[in-house]
């Protein structure tokens, strides 16, 4: 049995087929799945992909929030299902409070492109296994609304719990608290980053680097020992 | 038909980066005497039929479910005349 | 209002008409009532005027760029032989192998990004993106070759941090990865900076699409965004005339774009390709509905009827006359066989796209528009889209050009001490020309896709287009205003030979060429003597190197006042590479390497 | 110390997707009836000293060229009470 990962295009949604790809090249079956329909196709797992779905109009993920697939996916990973969000997709796992916090424009205003360095903080989540505790990777960060913010209880919270997945590193690039990068909910099965790992995943395009392909290869581990 | 107007603002505790650009820029285009500048968003509906208290009340939480992210926001909900 | 029917017009010969305040000339006017044989309808005149304006008619620049097609290179040529559609289409295509085709165009948007340089600059990507998908390709990439005025100017403040900001802000939205441009400061850009955008699109040969309405009977099919009153007239105001301090501001309605309309009109576009159920296509751009109807009518065989009344409207109140002149973006025409309209409506439906049956392909040679069942239009289409003026503007070599050639560098002092040439050095380094881009690339989306070989900092943009195969193609844009105004000939020359060796140092085969002629006013003999040795050089150049131009565009009337900004065209030109692993980045890779200088 | 606010909005012959993307979500969550949705930024100014005539014409003008653009947007100047 090959895993399945489901990939889910919203209106606006930039990388559904650059995740499709990242999934492919991980050897796990990438499934496209379609914002108005409730069905998961009985995949294993979701990822929510990078992009402007509805334009990033009112907040960003504010709207795609309330599309009927996210209905699924939020029960779903409520009951552990694993579940990524890359960049948008990030936005809107928040928006859904499936992980706490917000995020906002970034403090320089400006939208930025650039080859990340972060440090992966918890590797035992669904989506890290495949990294060490401290490992630091390069990853392709682009967007304009990539502040991470919470309030301090919040954020203590996730300290103490070994919540915060990924750090920034190297200058923090939009004033995201305590350089937060990305986060994962108290399961481990939610995991939301800004940076893009589907875009480092090919040797030969982007950055060159494939500091991102352990997302994928950590999720085909979970689900084919757990089959 | 009626307007009714939703404002939005950032908790006062969120840094405002927009807010103080603003607030920065001021000084130098001659306006002085500006303590503070917060920006947030307006919103302004056009409600079909009779504003009442039941239409108000579904837009007081439009605003709260919707309209604001209530984790980083704070908003109003009034009928514009 | 009475509404002005083509029965009225007949009835009411003698009106007086603003044809005047529409741009046309009393020349041309009196064309258009020959034309029909009575006055035009107010629609009529709408359509014409924007139709016939310098920019959407090319009546001064036509002769001149006739060179491209008459000294293009022979079919035996590599370039000569992989042009698959010429100049005249919305955008040429090559042939690069392995079955694929590659569109791309650059265009200006220089006048509407100095009023309101965001949406200005924001517009303009949104409109080649749609040139390059209405040839039936998928966009995978954009670049913006950009100029303005002294880097230390308090209006650049204003003009660039806009611009770069509608640029990423529209092409990131829509994920399109930015691979490349320029950024030139130069005091003579300051009331008119140029803002040329340029997209790259792939498909497969059998996907090229062309903008024509054939076989009666077919339906006309508006798509994407309603229509408002943005940029009305803005066509022949902005574009054709010169901005004049003396004035009064002219600032009609400024468009304003929505990259994510414009994003899900590309997927929902694309899927209709897959599908194949279009038999032509056309955007909506410049001069709106007008151009569009009028382009498709024109290119195919039979005429066209159209229900101005159906468009989807965003303002009730617009007049039939501005819904014709109507730019809002994000708009699209399709010609629909009646059998595929219902499916060609579900897929609109699923990417939540307006999709409206406005009219039909007739047996007729008439373009016949109506309104509530009044007849509004009723032309010859190709005499408002193909067959508009000609201009053999006067030309000659400006008295002063003897004088700038003479004034060479060679005249300068010469650093005496090492003093003095430090300091000339700092100059040097430290002029903005000189300086890092990274301020204005850092807001582009490189990466998105997933397909980008090489982007900044590198000579030439490259991204892959087949995942399995490695084919990809490169594309560079240069220009050099100020060499371009000491010599156009040679000046469009070196802007081309520039791209091409960019091209060529980065591993690709150089095939095709774009450009964007911008220039000031053509009335002005100087600057025309300028356009015609500039088409002439770079036609000369194409000519030389094998290279075809599949088509560009020209920007006219950049002048503050009387003075225009110096020629300035920029060359884009695109080549194959067969496997993308093998490019060449500009970085020393290894210790050890050997510099070598080729060239004299 | 006062607060004034300046509203600013665009003007209603300009396209507004955001306030169109708002309104075409409300259906999809159960809220019906409102026919026009526009969004434009709330700016909170806090000033120092007397908030007198002068004081407004100057913010009057610091909107004007500042905080709206004029080329697409319309805004209004008042007082927070
Ligand atoms: N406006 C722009 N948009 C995107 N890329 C740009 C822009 N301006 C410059 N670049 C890129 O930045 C890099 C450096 O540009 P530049 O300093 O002009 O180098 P060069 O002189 O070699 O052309 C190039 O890769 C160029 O394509």
């Amino acid at each position: 049995m090959t895993a399945r990962v489901g990939v889910i295009t919203f209106p606006g949604t930039l990388d559904d087929r650059d995740t499709q790809r990242a999934v492919r090249i991980a050897g796990l079956e990438p499934v496209p799945l379609w914002h108005r329909d409730k069905d998961l196709k009985q995949v294993d797992a979701v990822v929510l992909p990078g992009g402007f779905s509805y334009g990033d109009y009112l907040r960003a993920g504010a709207i795609s929030r309330f599309s009927p697939v996210m209905e699924t996916v939020i029960e779903q990973a409520r009951g552990g299902m694993p579940v990524l969000g890359i960049c948008n997709g990030f936005q809107v796992l928040t928006e859904t409070h499936l992980l706490p916090g917000a995020m906002l424009r970034n403090n320089h205003l400006h939208f930025i492109c650039r080859d990340q360095k972060l440090r992966v903080e918890n590797a035992d989540t669904a989506w890290t296994s495949d990294y060490e505790a401290g490992q630091e990777i390069s990853v392709p960060l682009k967007n304009i609304d990539g502040r991470y913010v919470a309030d301090e209880r919040t954020l203590d919270e996730l300290e103490a719990e070994g919540r915060v997945a990924f750090r920034y590193l190297d200058g923090n690039p939009n004033g995201s608290l305590r350089d937060i990068a990305g986060i994962t909910n108290a399961a481990g099965n939610v995991v939301g980053l800004m940076p893009h790992p589907e875009h480092a995943v090919e040797p030969g395009v982007g950055t060159g680097r494939t500091d991102g392909l352990g997302f994928f290869t950590s999720i085909l581990k979970r689900l084919v020992s757990a089959s | 038909m009626a307007r009714v107007v939703v404002d939005v603002m950032l908790k006062p505790e969120i840094l405002d980066p927009q807010g103080q650009a603003v607030q920065r820029a001021l000084p130098r285009l001659g306006f002085e005497g500006i303590a503070d500048v917060r920006q947030g968003k307006r919103f302004e509906l056009e409600v079909e039929g009779p504003v009442d208290d039941a239409a108000l009340a579904r837009i007081h939480e439009m605003a709260e479910t919707f309209l604001a992210n209530t984790v980083i926001e704070n908003f109003t909900v009034r009928v514009d005349s | 209002m009475t509404l002005d029917t083509v029965k009225h017009a007949n009835e009411t010969p003698d009106v007086d008409q603003p044809w005047a305040e529409l741009g046309l000339k009393q020349d041309e006017y009196e064309r258009i009532r020959s034309i029909l044989g009575r006055r035009p309808t107010g629609a009529e005149l709408a359509m014409y005027s924007v139709m016939w304006s310098e920019h959407c008619s090319y009546k001064s620049s036509k002769v001149h760029l006739r060179q491209f097609g008459e000294k293009a290179p022979e079919a035996d040529t590599p370039g000569g032989g992989a042009l698959l559609v010429g100049i005249g289409e919305n955008a040429g295509v090559v042939d690069v192998g392995q079955g694929y085709a590659v569109t791309f165009k650059v265009e200006s948007h220089n006048h509407p990004s100095y009023i309101e340089p965001y949406q200005g600059a924001a517009t303009g990507v949104g409109g080649i993106v749609r040139d390059i998908l209405a040839m039936g390709a998928r966009p995978v990439a954009v670049m913006d070759p950009l100029r303005f005025g002294a880097a230390d100017h308090p209006d650049t403040k204003r003009v660039l941090p806009g611009v770069v900001a509608g640029i990423g802000g529209y092409g990131n939205c829509l994920g399109l990865p930015n691979i490349g441009g320029e950024v030139v400061f130069d005091p003579c850009y300051q009331g008119n900076p140029l803002v040329n955008a340029l997209c790259v699109g792939v498909m497969k040969h059998e996907d090229i699409h062309l903008a024509k309405a054939s076989g009666a009977g077919n339906k006309v099919i508006l798509y994407g965004a309603r229509t408002g009153g943005d940029g009305i007239g803005g066509v022949s105001v902005l574009a054709s005339e010169t901005f004049d301090d003396s004035k009064p501001a002219k600032r009609p309605a400024v468009q304003v774009g929505d990259p994510f309309q414009e994003k899900l009109l590309i997927e929902c576009t694309l899927e209709i390709f897959r599908e194949d159920l279009v038999d032509g296509i056309q955007d909506l751009g410049g001069a709106g509905l007008s151009c569009a109807t009028s382009e498709l009518a024109s290119a195919g065989s039979g005429g066209m009827r159209v229900e101005l009344d159906r468009v989807p409207l965003r303002d009730a109140t617009l007049s039939p006359e501005e819904i014709l002149m109507s730019e809002s973006q994000e708009r699209m025409c399709a010609i629909v066989e009646p059998g595929k309209v219902d499916r060609f409506l579900e897929i609109c439906e699923k990417w939540d796209v307006i999709a409206t049956v406005i009219g039909e392909v007739t047996d007729g040679e008439r373009l016949e528009i109506f309104w509530h069942g009044e007849q509004i239009v009723d032309v010859p289409p190709r005499t408002v889209a193909h067959e508009g003026p000609v201009y053999e503007r006067p030309y000659a070599r400006p008295d002063w050009q003897d004088a700038l050639q003479a004034d060479d560098a060679n005249k300068l002092a010469r650093p005496a001490t090492a003093e003095e040439l430090r300091e000339q050095v700092l100059k040097v380094i430290s002029s903005p020309n000189q300086a890092s881009k990274s301020w204005i690339t850092d807001q582009y989306d490189r990466f998105v896709q997933g397909n980008t070989v090489l982007a900044q900092p590198e000579d030439s943009g490259m991204v892959r287009i087949d995942e399995d195969t490695n084919l990809g193609v490169a594309v560079a844009t240069d220009g050099n205003g100020r060499y371009a105004k000491l010599d156009p000939y040679t000046g469009a020359q070196l802007a081309l030979a520039e791209s091409y060796r960019n091209v060529a140092a980065s591993g690709a085969r150089p095939l095709a060429i774009s450009n964007c002629l911008n220039f000031g006013s053509p009335e002005d003999p100087a600057v025309m003597w300028q356009f015609a040795e500039a088409t002439r050089g770079l036609a000369d150049g194409c000519l030389a190197l094998g290279t075809p131009v599949t088509g560009g565009n020209v920007s006219l009337y950049n002048q503050t006042g009387e003075t225009a900004i110096h020629p300035t065209p920029v060359v884009a030109v695109l080549g194959v590479i067969d496997d993308v692993d093998r490019r060449t980045p500009i970085a020393f890779s290894d210790e050890g390497h050997l510099l070598y200088l080729l060239g004299d």
